[in-house]
């Protein structure tokens, strides 16, 4: 599996990612990618962007483990995640998944254990600015870490 | 000695990013016991639900972990990425 | 819900497809993509290209039908299906499948759903082109009729 | 009169794109059944799991539909699309 992971301020350019990912993808016949991006509320409160920090070095090993373990479970031969850090105004992207294998079960399940996954282990932080000025640390959902459960019974 | 980092609202609730500290050895669970001494807020901001992880020299492992002398030990909050 | 469905035989572009959908998905904070493309092989035999032919005019209504049903389970902002049809060469694509929602949960369901549908529902069929020219009609497997079944049980 | 148009591989089977057909009236059934009977390969062709659906003046229908005079018939083969 050609695994390619990377934490960064910088935008992302789905097009570019997508075009290395499949000169690496083999004969895969499926590729899910899955993008977050920083929506304009949270519950009624009109929000201007999110502040995303991190644990670096941790962070690319934890998702590094995130993605063998995927691996070890569904045929898999390309994965890209890119997921980024700092000031992300409303409507940027946040993290862009790609998963390639040869059949699309695979792929979708695949990319679905990867978002449980990162959300409920890799060490980012997130912090809402809202257009009024103030600030607030997100809290973790007990709902990403059930999605990320549901995972174990199949292990 | 040790290095602690702090990560998340762990930063602002203990109105600091790291700090180094002397350390006659001990585990993961010695060390929040100690700093949960320190106050109320402390106490409150690490508290067992607020803490979601304890990473010794960047090598994750669940549970209780031993801290020898001279580790970076990051003290996580649960974490909100993807 | 913003709905485009369009069959033809030109390839598809899909930073240029992830463009239109951003611009109408609102509010969206996940967007999951499906690009299902040709394999080199089936099986052992090495493959040239697939033929796919369709129905005009029911394909569509039956796609737009299935992406109504899909809305109706999960809250969508957004739904692009590009499928085409004609000869289409190893390595290109063959569908594309965007879908947008508030959350990644529905993404990813809504864009499974499509996909099982898509293969057991719409008239398309395949025609398999090998490297010594020989052709032959792609089998509907059983395995995507059961991947359909398993959203009855949910209905 | 009826238009029948055949998909994927009863064009082949069956040697042409489409016909042209006198017609009383009736079901799907009844036309399948019809065409089965001018030979071993129609009836092999249009064998009952080789037929997905029957589609009237195209609109989709599950199931056993009636086919009005003048109408347009698609006979589809188990879909294979995606």
């Amino acid at each position: 599996m050609w695994l390619d992971i990377t934490v960064r301020e910088a935008p992302f350019v789905v097009a570019f990612e997508e075009e290395r990912l499949l000169a690496e993808a083999g004969d895969a016949g499926a590729v899910v990618t899955f993008q977050g991006r920083v929506r304009g509320h949270d519950g009624e409160l009109p929000l201007a962007a999110l502040h995303l920090e991190h644990y670096p070095g941790v962070t690319e090993d934890e998702i590094a483990r995130i993605a063998r373990d995927a691996q070890t479970r569904w045929p898999l031969t390309a994965c890209r995640v890119l997921h980024r850090v700092g000031r992300l105004a409303v409507g940027e992207g946040i993290v862009l998944l790609m998963v390639a294998s040869r059949h699309r079960a695979a792929a979708f399940a695949a990319a679905e254990y990867l978002m449980d996954y990162l959300k409920t282990e890799a060490p980012f932080w997130k912090r809402e600015e809202f257009v009024d000025g103030s600030c607030r640390w997100v809290d973790a959902k007990t709902s990403d870490d059930e999605a990320a459960r549901r995972w174990e019974a199949d292990a | 000695m040790i290095r602690i980092l702090y990560f998340g609202f762990l930063r602002e609730a203990l109105g600091r990013d790291s700090e180094t500290l002397a350390w006659d050895g001990g585990d993961s669970d010695a060390l929040l016991a100690l700093l949960r001494e320190r106050g109320d807020n402390w106490a409150a901001a690490l508290a067992p639900d607020k803490v979601f992880r304890v990473v010794v020299d960047r090598e994750v492992r669940r549970g209780v972990v031993a801290i020898p002398d001279g580790a970076e030990v990051g003290i996580l909050p649960p974490v909100t990425g993807g």
